[in-house]
């Protein structure tokens, strides 16, 4: 029987049928899951998606927090079900507390659209186990609130226990304190990712060349699961 | 509003003699006589309002439909077979296969963007992406084509930022990847941009939606944001007066969208058309309910009767005549069968968008509208949706159009040394019109859905038709406002050439046209000349090419006092490719590929 | 030096999506007693004790605020 | 019925890129003598006359404004 993960979708949403598209290419089974249903259909793990959430006018992610499925969502996070939120899902679960820290808009105040750079800096987490140590990947990052901000007791903990998941290379695209673009909480099990490896699992519409970089996000915890 | 006197049939009846602003209202007194004529009294305040909008020169064409015709006459007869809906819609829709149709369409929103560049742009996307749902499919892909003052200019750094963020966090917000587009610059263009907004969308052959209020008996529906004073006389402000004839007395022709919201209505209207609970649907765009009552009204059985107090309204201090012509973003209309009432509420339910019963169907041939139960309108909807004034304006040919084709560059210093030549190219590669446009599109997401094939920096956008098919279309726009100053015929044959060669360099087989129709005043002769050469050569460029014109948008009145921009066609031409694997990309991939030039 | 506030609100007629999504999410928080929310821009600046008001109009009407949607307000 | 105002400021300790985008700006107009632009947010709200402080606290502090990067100020 095919693993079943869940994408939330809340008003607003927008790569949420990428990320359904990207586990179903993974080799499991997308579950689509209602921001307003506390019921999660007997998921695995879920995917929070990238895009906006209840318009996100106030911060983004700041309304979704509350919603009945995050409801449920927080507690499963808190029991160890894997959470991987990508850009807006990242900004959800800092609000929903899963996760430290904050995300801000550009330092450049611009939308940027860009293929990037990342360097995966903690292979160990449910999500990212089918990459290397140090490995580079070229993904796509698209974001207007993607600059990642928390205190410097807390970089410098997440940075000492290994929770810095991906840094970005070359250019920082937003403004990211030391370079961040994901972080994941100290259990590894709740990862958040400004970057979008859901749109990088196909050769024909991921980024030239590196079509497939982001496709290990999504089977990396299948592996996981399986072996459990 | 309590003491607010509404102007009703019955006191129009009463009170035949009544002095009308309809002059102010963009009105001629030939057209306020027809008025009188067809309805047999003098127009209530509503009717006269929702007259002047419906026959602004914006909503009915009235200055473009002689020209226009020639798109429907010439269309050739190989192209017949795909088009599934032609021009009149509000898109055309074309069979491109697999069981799929497409519909595509591009549209002005010059004057809002000058005005307000941010929100300008932002509501000319939302309004193209109404359009495009309303036909039924799926909006897919988004693509811009942009014209500002010199790049260096003061008031180019006012309005290019904000109608590039505009057109980034519209589309943004609404998930729909950005997949090309143009930049020009220009100095004809410093008073008076241009932003032309195009919108793809793809759905079931046998699922197309039209405009049409049928069935006796049958619900009217008002869903989505709730109407406010934006852009009030808009519709007529922005097509019949010049940017600097805009008066303080006139209300801001302002429109502020909620990408939001409209990103929250295409999901909900996608789920009610998956259901099948409507029979037919209309956005609401420039002239709002005034349109959208009459324009499903005429095309169908005829009759509807709407009770305008029941409008859900932001601002509970508007009038029926405010309410009629409100430009409020975000809104759509439905007609829905009583049996699938409870269905189409619920759905709207579940999306949090507010949807309340404002009319019905009937057979009477009339447009009837209360408001607290005393009737202010009553007229034959056809007369305002399709019987708007029709105009064979004076045609003169510009009177240096000679001079200037005597010019040629043969006197212009040529470079004559590599060292001048290097200049001369490096000078090119800087100047904003070549320069590299990653600098905006950067800022417009092209990854989003999933289906992107081709982006910028490509000569055409393509995304692949579903993930469940390799079909594919391939979109582009181009236009040049120099080349058709100099010969309008060939300048608009030049855009559609440019175009076709872009979407067929990628691969695809190009299938349908659409087109913006930028130009001064058709009240001027030259211009009307300019734009009757422009239409008369796409007519028969497209004929020529075996390919039809599914649909378009004409904007008139860019003009600064009383200078006209560059006459500027701006052309997208959609093409079709059986497999997207199949691809040309631009970038030269493998060491040792022969190079060849085609053509002379 | 002197501290002056500017808060930037829209127009009264102008759609403010804004607070209308935040309205939405006091039902799910259980906060009750609200009735309407708009949201607006806020602005905390230092300036030079002698700089006019004059000048900080002109830079509120020009920089802070776009005065064909928004109203603000100045407070020394 | 009571107009509530909440403002809410980034922690000085965050980087505020509008704030740094509009002192910027300020040189290109000409306008001297600010010397610091910090931009947040500014709320209106209308809320009933018995609205007690201790809701308005937890509505600012769990909703209009995110503890970990921002403070906010209440008036009544
Ligand atoms: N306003 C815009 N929006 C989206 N894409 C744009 C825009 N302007 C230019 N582009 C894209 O940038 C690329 C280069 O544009 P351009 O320099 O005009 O190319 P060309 O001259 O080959 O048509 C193309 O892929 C085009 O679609």
């Amino acid at each position: 029987m095919a693993i079943r993960v869940g994408v939330v979708t809340f008003p607003g949403s927008l790569d949420d049928r990428d990320a359904l598209r990207a586990i179903r290419i993974a080799g499991a089974e997308p579950v689509p899951l209602w921001h307003g249903e506390k019921w999660l259909s007997d998921v695995a793990a879920v995917v929070l998606p990238g895009g906006f959430s209840y318009g996100d006018y106030l911060r983004a992610g700041a309304i979704a927090r509350f919603s009945p499925a995050m409801e449920s969502i927080i507690d499963g996070a808190r029991q160890g079900m894997p959470v991987l939120g990508i850009c807006n899902g990242f900004q959800v679960l800092c609000e929903a507390h899963l996760l430290p820290g904050a995300l801000i808009r550009n330092d450049h105040r611009k939308f940027v659209c860009r293929d990037q750079r990342l360097r995966i800096e903690n292979a160990d987490t449910l999500w990212t186990s089918g990459y290397q140590q140090g490995q580079e990947i070229v993904i796509p990052l698209k974001n207007g609130e993607g600059g990642y901000v928390a205190d410097e007791n807390t970089l410098n903990e997440l940075e000492s226990e290994g929770r810095v998941v991906a840094r970005y290379l070359q250019d920082n695209p937003n403004g990211s304190y030391r370079d961040i673009a994901g972080i994941s909480n100290a259990e590894g099990n709740v990862v958040g990712l400004m970057p979008h490896p859901e749109h990088a699992v196909e050769d024909l519409t991921g980024p030239a060349g590196h079509g497939t970089d982001g496709l290990p996000f999504f089977t990396s915890i299948l592996q996981k699961l399986v072996g459990i | 509003m309590a003491n607010y006197n509404v102007d009703t049939v019955k006191d129009a009846k009463k009170n035949p003699k009544l002095e009308q602003p309809y002059a102010e209202l963009g009105l001629a007194d030939n057209e306020y006589a027809r008025i009188r004529e067809i309805l047999g009294r003098r127009p209530t305040s509503s009717e006269l309002a929702m007259y002047s909008v419906m026959w602004s020169e914006h909503c009915s064409y009235k200055s473009s439909k002689v020209h226009l015709r020639q798109f429907g006459d010439k269309v050739p007869a190989q192209a017949k077979d795909v088009l599934l809906v032609g021009m009149g819609e509000n898109a055309g829709v074309v069979d491109v296969g697999e069981g799929y149709a497409v519909t595509f369409k591009i549209e002005s929103h010059n004057h809002p963007s000058f005005v307000e560049p941010h929100q300008g742009a932002a509501t000319g996307v939302g309004g193209i992406v109404r359009d495009i749902l309303t036909m039924g499919a799926r909006p897919v892909a988004v693509m811009d084509s942009l014209r500002f003052g010199p790049a260096n200019a003061a008031d180019t750094a006012r309005v290019l930022p904000g109608v590039v963020a505009g057109v980034g966090g519209y589309g943004n917000c609404l998930g729909l990847p950005n997949i090309g587009g143009e930049v020009v610059f220009d100095p004809t263009y410093l008073g008076n941009p241009l932003v032309n907004a195009l919108c793809v969308g793809v759905l079931k052959k046998d699922e197309i939606k039209l405009a049409k209020a049928e069935g006796p008996g049958s619900k009217v529906v008002l869903f989505g944001a709730r109407t406010g004073g934006d852009g009030i006389g808009g519709a007529s402000v922005l097509a019949s007066a010049t940017f600097e004839a805009e008066g303080e007395r006139k209300r801001p022709a302002v429109q502020v969208g909620d990408p939001f919201a409209e990103k929250v209505l295409i999901e909900c209207c996608l789920e009610i058309f998956a259901a099948d609970l409507v029979t037919g649907i209309q956005d609401l765009g420039a002239a709002g309910l005034s349109c959208a009552t009459t324009e499903l009204a005429a095309a169908g059985t005829g009759g509807m009767s709407v009770d305008l107090d029941r409008a859900p309204l932001r601002d509970e201090t508007l009038v029926p005549e405010e309410i009629l012509m409100s430009e409020s973003q975000e809104r759509m209309m439905a007609v829905v069968t009583p049996e699938n009432l409870g269905a189409f509420m619920d759905v709207c339910k579940k999306w949090d968008v507010t949807a309340t019963v404002i009319g019905e169907v009937n057979n009477s041939g009339r447009l009837t509208m209360r408001w607290h139960g005393d009737k202010i309108v009553d007229v034959p909807p056809r007369t305002l949706a399709h019987e708007g004034p029709v105009y064979q304006r004076p045609i003169s040919r510009p009177y240096d159009q000679d001079a200037l084709n005597g010019e040629h560059g043969n006197g212009l210093p040529r470079p004559n040394t590599g060292e001048k030549l290097r200049a001369t190219a490096l000078r090119l590669m800087a100047s904003p019109n070549l320069a590299d446009k990653s600098w905006i599109t950067d800022q417009y997401d092209r990854y989003v859905l999933g289906n992107t094939v081709l982006a910028q920096p490509e000569d055409s956008g393509m995304i692949r038709v579903s993930e469940n098919s390799n079909l594919g279309l391939a979109l582009a726009t181009d236009g040049n406002g120099r080349y058709t100053r100099l010969d309008p015929y060939t300048g608009a044959q030049l855009a559609l050439a440019e175009a076709y060669r872009n979407v067929a360099t990628t691969g695809a087989k190009p299938l349908a046209v659409t087109n913006c129709l930028n130009f001064g005043s058709p009240e001027d002769p030259a211009v009307m000349w300019q734009f009757s050469e422009a239409v008369r050569g796409l007519a028969d460029g497209c004929q020529q090419l075996g390919i039809p014109v599914t649909g378009g948008n004409v904007s008139f009145y860019n003009q600064t006092g009383t200078s006209p921009i560059l006459p500027t066609p701006v052309i997208g031409v959609l093409g079709l490719i059986a497999d997207v694997h199949q691809r040309t990309p631009i970038a030269f991939n493998h060491d040792g590929d022969h190079l060849f030039l085609l053509g002379d | 030096m002197t501290r002056v506030v500017v808060d930037v609100v829209m127009k009264p007629e102008i759609l403010d999506p804004q607070g209308q999504a935040i309205l939405g999410a006091l039902g799910r928080l259980g906060i009750e007693g609200v009735n309407s929310v708009r949201q607006g821009k806020h602005f905390e600046l230092d300036v030079d004790d002698n700089l006019d008001d004059e000048t900080l109009t002109r830079l509120a009407d020009t920089l802070l605020a776009n005065p064909v949607i928004e109203d603000f307000t100045i407070r020394r």
